[in-house]
């Protein structure tokens, strides 16, 4: 039992989703049930973060099969902090979302498949089997397309459509892209395909065989030019459903591109590597623009999503330690800030029952508090020193700088030009929401609340934000030791023999 | 047979994108699961076919002897055919509340939740 | 003798393949094609019998008890759909 | 799409169903079949059952919850899964008893695991086609 | 030192919470927080003044060898006094500027945020931290210049200010990011210590520029000057505080501060002088040409950064010396104008010179305020204008390139300068009274104590400068460059050349304030302001940028599934021809072992194609759905002959369920959406060459070789270990159970989902 974290972070929340359904109809029993279970989680998460970083790797060879042939989940220190991540965002935004939806039908559906989402999530974050990855997917992709159907309005099945759609042939890509591989070394576990692949024949073939996985990967992350499903769905869903969909999805993508191209097929050197640092340019500029031309609060923030995507891909394609540090930087930091501002949105939305820029105001005046707690997360957003964006932007910068490569140098500054786009957008908000005057354009009077009206009535979704922030402001003012996280991973998974030899040596 | 079966694929392939892209609904469940058709026979192809040989130890025998289908292959099929089944039952049915809500089986009038305003 | 009898049925049901196929493509109404498509379930049916004793492995029976199991089902569902779109 | 004929062959075919469905089940470690395949059978066998007599009357006469099903499969699955854990060894370690039944062959942790998925895909494939059905 | 920041960002913390006890003085509690800096400045002036450089290092962020730096060294302990005595007198003004402001609250959390941030420029002694701090100045003054928030106006100029200086914040962070790369360290002391660092470095112009962009967004010199004019729209307490005195001289710290570095890098001159010349005489002219007193006073403020640009460009001794003199004079008299402008704003409603007239006798206190600092700013002896503007025309004069320019410019600015003067010391307060919106009285003492001290320092600072100013001057001058010659401040140097120039500029100054009307005229004639300048390539920008990004989003996101999948695969296909042509290998090893066509199987395979050009083509859902099932049961016939009974059945019973889940679901929907030609035809071309690739894969990755170990592995051990002897089945319960397990969920979820969809009636929320 020498993998009771690892086990307890894969299997704890299957074992609340069954119990959940098990409590069909019990709301309040299947809530209690869920906020336990995700305290758990959360403490199992940190024991196995600890464990990954002082133990360097969990591994559970599942079956107990010889490695290679039976399937083994891994949890390396990049896992560790996604899981970390994965599992902080599951207490909050199950607070969130347990307060924020009102209707027992909707809370019924919402409860047992968020836990099935954390369970594909967890397993996508361990998966050291390039199959099993895709079946982890599929639970999470599935669990979100329930997720952004409840409440079944005309937008969100519009948008699922669309969304469902484009996942499958996502996935359909994947498969095709496993097939190759499997076609061309017999294998699927990871670390014996980044053994085997680099040592094949025709590296021509192996890097098409790659390329499957850039696209089915990007369409997840949300990268140029295969971002569209993502605004077109993500402000369609009330955040509270879908606020961990929303945070951690593209995230997955990242991780495994980060996975696939530094293990599987380490990206140094490839014909990929120019190829995704262009995209990423693209990624940023284009969403960072279509942030700028949207007049919503939820559809700003979501084309946020896609130009913020574009910095962690550009850390993964400058393939240095130092960049893709700052890329997984980036990735604690975005999913900490955007899944605040989605959530802050979700509060604005719920108090002003609109999210259109046009018919908001007022907010500064009336709501103080949600303005600050807005601008940190903002602020932070845009890379304002010292919010933590400052200090992903300044990793990326400088590992893109230090190369001296024309391309990355180009790239790098273009990174830059977009966060000043990014504020512009983010004032956008600020300037509308928060500083103007409240326009009264339906009729209706400006919704009399404060701060203790909102506290009585959703105080699961005021304390995650609060939370959020506070976890934002503490790995702002103290960045050292996550930043050092982040380099201590970004070494380990640049050493591909260390996860390699680590795995395949396992007794 | 080899090149018959991948053109036979590629033709799948084609088929399910074609039908994807499409303006109906319908025609859009039916593309994917063109797709997944396309998929497995892809992935059943690319892992080496053998004739007839399936990878069942016979009773009197304790390992496989030496020519038999890949069981990998296989398997991965077995479970990608059940979790597309999965999607494309959700799927069939979300068209079905699609066309309850807007109204409309054509997929070039769902562009509301895009456009700018 | 079996060897004759097989390949005289292979060649029997390769025919009926066809002329399925041309039932199907020609339709003109929908049973005439949901008709074509039972027949060829059990054509299918008839060809993994015949194959199940080419291959001498009784393991192709067990799909073809499976599909004769449940090839009906399409046709039925069809039925039920015409039969409701009647009503 | 109640007739005669229907009535009279579901009534036979049902065990029919359930009984090759059980026969595929457990003999799938070493022959084609297998948990999925069978619960597949099993449940178009109960929804044949509820095409010809209705959901309603097959919900009512099996005392059928689909959703309950599934959660009832998914805990078996990781019951079984989890067994090995508790002798030290990794999860799902294929654990077996030494007897060996008649038609039903070995038991052992997989045979379990098989089961439970027979059982999800019964609960699955009834509560979508019991609920398309009905409405 | 770093306890001082700290008790500002507390300060700034508790700004609304003090405002709420006590709303009427809460600015007054505040102004102790700078009175108690501006003590510690002074306690520690004689160490420093002794040379030594006080130097506080706390550990912050190891991983990325950063820590919190502080310095204090003569030029910093120069801002420090001047941010935080400024600030005392900002502080008490505000208090009463805002007196019945709901919003006190939040306006002095962020000045108190602003005075921290300043002076953590100025004390850092990392660049980093330096940039940290930096930014917080941009941030604080766009909440500052939006305090209005209500006007349209204000939120305009807090973006425009805010955009301009980010962005060269952004220019900066490349360039300290370059220089920590290039030099090794960001720490000021080491980087000062050893300036020969960037010597020949072929990245030392393009880190200078880079910096240059940063401080010169900052301190608003040309072209990047528009957005201090509008930034205008601020509180008066703010346009004095950060928009003359302080953050706007951030840029001139700044460049002050890394002179030593920059020194040998040619381009660092050349690019000040210029900057700073244009900058000077190009805002001097603007502030003639306007009457909006707040704008005047902003064009001067952009003049005089101007010149103190261009001093610290010159790099003499004496005009580094200048610089700092002039930057002092500059800030005590500009401060105090800002607030007389407060005043009369406050007091009469209106801010026109043109229409603005004797209100010395109904505001005798800011009357006296704003005389004085007229009186220095025209460099009338003995005030401490007249001292700066002494140096300041040797340090021109005295400039060894391009040098009669340099100074003509410079004494034309004077003489602009002195005009102004008039208008301020002179034309508002005295002759006939002017109608005014609000009937004008003495502002409230809170409001004139500053602006009488300030003025009045400006009078003794001239009188005795020698013993006041003269040694802090002289050593944060000595900072910046190894200043070979102690500055030597005082009123009489002689009847010399500069004494005659300075009475000059008096002269020319008094003429100038004459025929101001003739010149304002004549420039409206000319419309000079409405010529276009970066200000409105701004105005421009904006709306253009908006227009790019919704002509991108409507392109990009039309909302059309079809354009988005044809766009995923042709970027699918495009990157794999793409790779394969960078790759260029397409070595074939041959398809060796490829099994022999059987007739009955081609059978099958037409069979399927007839489905698959039936379902196609076919106009009915039914026979489309019938046509697919044909192609299902060949796939699945097809997994059969090739040795997968398992694969085989599962196809049979999915297809077969499947179609029934179809025809239960058909009877709701209406018929096909029209089949439309025009659109078969284009959507064919994406179809096509996507199948196209995908079999040419296919075919060449089983032209490779294959050996597969888990095929091996698996056949080996399936009977003998897991006691199973259908291999497959055996891989998905055991070997890869984890699969099933995952694969049986998303069936449950699935299931879940369609009775979400179907069964829940949820309610309208």
């Amino acid at each position: 039992m020498q993998n009771v974290y690892l086990l307890s972070v894969l299997l704890i929340p299957l074992l609340t989703a069954i119990t959940i359904l098990f409590l069909w109809g019990k709301v309040v029993a299947q809530k209690i049930v869920g906020a336990i279970s995700s305290i758990l989680y959360l403490f199992a998460a940190i024991m196995l973060f600890n464990q990954a970083l002082t133990s360097g790797m969990a591994i559970e060879n599942v079956g107990n099969w010889p490695i290679g042939f039976g399937i083994v989940l891994v949890v390396d220190q990049l896992s560790a902090i996604f899981l970390m991540l994965c599992a902080i965002l599951s207490v909050v935004a199950f607070w969130y979302g347990s307060s924020f939806i009102e209707s027992k039908a909707s809370l019924s559906i919402f409860l047992p498949v968020y836990f099935f989402l954390l369970f594909g999530l967890s397993g996508a974050f361990m998966a050291g089997d390039i199959f099993n990855l895709y079946v982890w997917f599929e639970v999470m992709l599935v669990s979100s397309f329930v997720l952004f159907t409840i409440g079944a309005s005309r937008s969100q099945l519009e948008a699922s459509l669309k969304y469902v759609t484009i996942n499958v042939v996502s996935s359909a890509l994947f498969l095709i892209g496993i097939g190759i591989l499997y076609g061309l070394t017999g294998t699927l576990n990871m670390a014996m395909l980044g053994k085997l692949l680099p040592e094949l024949q025709n590296q021509t073939l192996a890097t098409v065989g790659a390329s499957f996985f850039l696209i089915s990967f990007g369409i997840k992350a949300a990268i140029f030019p295969l971002f569209f499903w993502l605004p077109a769905t993500y402000h369609t869903a009330p955040i509270g459903f879908t606020a961990l969909v929303v945070a951690l999805l593209t995230k997955v993508g990242i991780y495994s591109l980060i996975r696939f191209f530094t293990i599987i097929y380490p990206l140094q050197g490839t014909p990929i590597q120019p190829i995704l640092l262009v995209l990423a340019a693209f990624t940023m500029v284009v969403g960072v623009f279509g942030a700028a031309a949207q007049t919503d609060f939820r559809r700003i923030l979501s084309f946020h999503i896609v130009s913020q995507i574009g910095y962690m891909i550009m850390g993964i394609a400058i393939y240095t330690p130092l960049a893709i540090a700052g890329a997984l930087f980036f990735v604690v930091h975005n999913v900490l800030v955007k899944t605040n501002l989605f959530f802050i949105a979700g509060l604005v939305g719920k108090l002003f029952g609109t999210y259109k820029l046009k018919e908001l105001g007022g907010i500064m005046q009336k709501l103080p508090f949600v303005a600050i707690l807005f601008a940190i997360s903002a602020f932070s957003l845009t890379g304002i020193p010292p919010l933590t964006g400052f200090w992903g932007k300044y990793l990326l910068a400088k590992g893109g700088f230090e190369t001296g490569n024309t391309l990355i140098t180009i790239v790098t500054a273009v990174s830059l030009g977009v966060s000043l786009l990014t504020l512009f957008s983010m004032t956008k908000i600020w300037n509308e929401a928060f500083w103007k005057p409240f326009p009264n354009i339906c009729g209706d009077l400006e919704p009399s609340t404060n701060f203790r009206s909102i506290l009585k009535a959703y105080p699961g979704m005021l304390v995650s934000i609060f939370v959020l922030t506070a976890i934002i402001l503490v790995i702002s003012f103290f960045p050292n030791s996550s930043i050092e996280w982040c380099m201590s991973a970004a070494e380990n998974i640049i050493n591909r023999d260390m996860y390699i030899n680590g795995i395949l040596q396992h007794n | 047979m080899e090149i018959i079966l991948s053109i036979l694929t590629g033709l799948l392939f084609a088929a399910g994108l074609f039908l994807m892209l499409h303006k109906g609904m319908v025609k859009l469940i039916l593309g994917i699961m063109m797709l997944s058709y396309a998929t497995n026979l892809f992935i059943f192809i690319v892992a080496r076919i053998t004739r007839g040989l399936p990878a069942i130890i016979p009773r009197n025998q304790d390992v496989l002897a030496n020519s038999f289908a890949d069981p990998v292959s296989q398997a991965l099929i077995l479970t990608a055919i059940v979790i597309g089944f999965g999607i494309q039952a959700f799927a069939i049915v979300l068209i079905k509340r699609v066309y309850a809500a807007t109204g409309t089986t054509n997929m070039d009038e769902l562009n509301k939740t895009d456009n700018l305003e | 003798m079996l060897n004759i009898a097989i390949i005289v049925s292979v060649f029997i049901i390769g025919l009926c393949m066809l002329l399925v196929m041309i039932r199907f493509i020609k339709g003109p109404s929908l049973p005439d094609r949901v008709t074509a498509f039972d027949l060829f379930a059990t054509l299918v049916i008839a060809s993994i019998a015949i194959f199940s004793l080419v291959w001498e492995n009784t393991n192709f029976l067990d799909v073809a008890v499976v599909l004769s199991l449940i090839a009906f089902l399409g046709a039925m569902s069809f039925a039920y759909y015409i039969l409701k779109r009647r009503k | 799409m109640r007739t005669v004929i229907f009535e009279t062959a579901i009534k036979l075919l049902l065990p029919l169903f359930i009984a090759f469905s059980l026969f595929l089940l457990f003999r799938g470690h070493n022959s084609p079949g297998g948990g999925f395949i069978g619960g597949l059978l099993a449940a178009i066998g109960l929804f044949l059952r509820a095409m010809v007599f209705g959901t309603k009357n097959t919900i009512a006469t099996y005392k059928i919850r689909p959703i309950g099903i599934i959660a009832i499969g998914l805990s078996v699955a990781l019951v079984s899964i989890l067994i090995p854990l508790f002798s030290g060894l990794p999860l799902m370690t294929g654990l077996w008893f030494d007897l060996t039944l008649p038609l039903i062959g070995k038991l052992g942790t997989p045979l379990m695991f098989d089961i439970g998925v027979y059982i999800v895909v019964i609960g699955v494939v009834l509560n979508i086609t019991f609920i398309l059905s009905n409405g | 030192m770093l306890l001082i920041i700290l008790i500002g960002l507390i300060a700034a913390a508790v700004a609304a919470t003090i405002h709420r006890i006590d709303n009427n003085r809460a600015g007054i509690w505040l102004s102790i927080l700078p009175l108690g800096i501006f003590i510690w400045g002074i306690a520690h002036l004689n160490s420093v003044l002794l040379n030594n450089s006080i130097i506080e290092v706390y550990p912050w962020v190891d991983s990325i060898c950063l820590s919190l730096t502080f310095m204090l060294d003569g030029l910093s302990l120069f801002f420090v006094l001047l941010v935080s005595g400024v600030g005392f007198f900002i502080f008490i003004y505000a208090n009463s500027y805002l007196h019945n402001d709901p919003n006190k609250g939040k306006f002095l959390t962020y000045l108190s945020l602003f005075m921290t941030a300043m002076l953590g420029i100025v004390m850092s002694g990392n660049l980093l931290i330096l940039f940290i701090f930096w930014e917080l100045t941009s941030l604080s003054s766009y909440l500052l210049i939006g305090f209005y928030s209500a006007e349209e106006e204000s939120r305009k100029s807090a973006l425009m200010a805010m955009l301009v200086t980010v962005s060269g914040g952004l220019f900066m962070l490349a360039g300290i990011i370059l220089l920590g790369i290039e030099a090794g360290t960001l720490e000021l002391d080491q980087l000062l210590a050893n300036p020969t660092l960037l010597l020949n470095n072929a990245k030392a112009p393009i880190i200078a520029v880079l910096i240059m962009i940063g401080a010169l967004t900052k301190s608003a010199q040309f072209p990047f000057h528009f957005w201090l004019p509008n930034a205008m729209a601020a509180p008066a307490p703010v346009s004095a505080y950060l928009h003359s005195t302080t953050m706007v001289k951030a840029g001139v710290f700044l460049l002050a501060r890394l002179s030593p570095v920059f020194v040998n890098v040619p381009i660092w001159q050349s690019v000040l002088v210029h900057i700073g010349g244009i900058t000077m005489v190009f805002g001097a002219l603007m502030a003639l040409m306007n009457t909006d007193m707040k704008k005047v006073l902003a064009y001067t403020t952009i003049s005089a950064l101007g010149i103190m640009v261009l001093l610290l460009g010159i790099g003499t001794t004496i005009s580094v010396q200048a610089a700092m003199v002039f930057l002092l004079a500059h800030a005590l008299y500009k401060g105090t104008l800002f607030m007389v402008t407060g005043n009369v704003d406050h007091e009469t409603g209106m801010r026109d010179l043109n229409l603005l007239s004797g209100l010395g006798k109904r505001m005798p206190y800011t009357f006296y305020a704003g005389a004085l600092a007229a009186l220095s700013m025209a460099g009338v002896i003995p005030f401490f204008g007249f001292v700066a503007k002494e140096i300041l025309y040797g340090a021109a004069f005295d400039t060894p390139l391009v040098s009669g320019i340099v100074g003509v410019a410079t004494f034309l600015t004077g003489v602009m300068f002195t005009a102004l003067a008039f208008e301020f010391g002179y034309k508002i307060f005295m002759g006939m009274q002017a109608e005014t919106p609000k009937h004008p009285h003495e502002a409230p003492f809170g409001m004139i104590l500053g602006p009488i001290v300030l003025a009045t320092f400006g009078l003794i600072g001239g009188i005795f400068s020698e013993q006041i100013a003269q040694p802090l001057l002289h050593q944060s001058s000595s900072v910046i460059l190894n200043v070979d010659k102690v500055l030597q401040l005082g009123l009489w140097h002689g009847f010399t050349l500069i004494f005659a120039l300075s009475l000059l500029t008096l002269l020319f100054g008094y003429g100038v304030f004459k025929v101001r009307q003739h010149i304002r005229a004549f420039s409206t004639k000319l419309s000079l302001s409405n010529l276009p300048g970066p200000e409105a390539l701004y105005f421009k920008s904006i709306p253009a940028l908006l227009q790019v990004a919704i002509k991108q989003t409507m392109f990009f996101q039309s909302g059309i599934l079809r354009n988005y999948l044809t766009t995923i695969v042709l970027t699918l296909v495009s990157l794999i021809v793409a790779i394969s042509i960078i790759g260029g290998d397409f070595s074939v090893i041959g398809l060796s072992k490829t099994i022999q066509v059987k007739w009955f199987e081609v059978v099958f395979i037409v069979l399927m194609i007839v489905g698959v050009v039936n379902t196609l083509t076919t106009t009915s859902r039914l026979t489309a759905i019938v046509s697919l099932g044909v192609v299902g049961y060949g796939t699945a016939a097809i997994f059969l002959y090739y040795g997968g009974p398992d694969v085989a059945m599962t196809q049979f019973l999915i297809e077969t369920l499947t179609i029934v889940l179809f025809v239960l679901v058909l009877n709701r929907l209406p018929k096909f959406v029209d089949m439309d030609k025009r659109l078969s035809k284009r959507i064919a071309f994406p179809s096509v060459i996507f199948g196209a690739t995908m079999s040419t894969i296919l075919l060449w990755v089983l032209s490779q070789q294959m050996n597969s170990p888990l095929k091996d592995y698996y056949s080996q051990s399936s009977y003998l270990l897991a006691k199973g002897k259908n291999v497959v089945n055996v891989i998905l319960v055991d070997f890869r159970g984890i699969d099933t397990l995952g694969e049986i969920t998303v069936l449950g979820i699935a299931a879940i989902g369609i009775y979400a969809l179907l069964k829940v009636k949820f309610s309208k929320s």
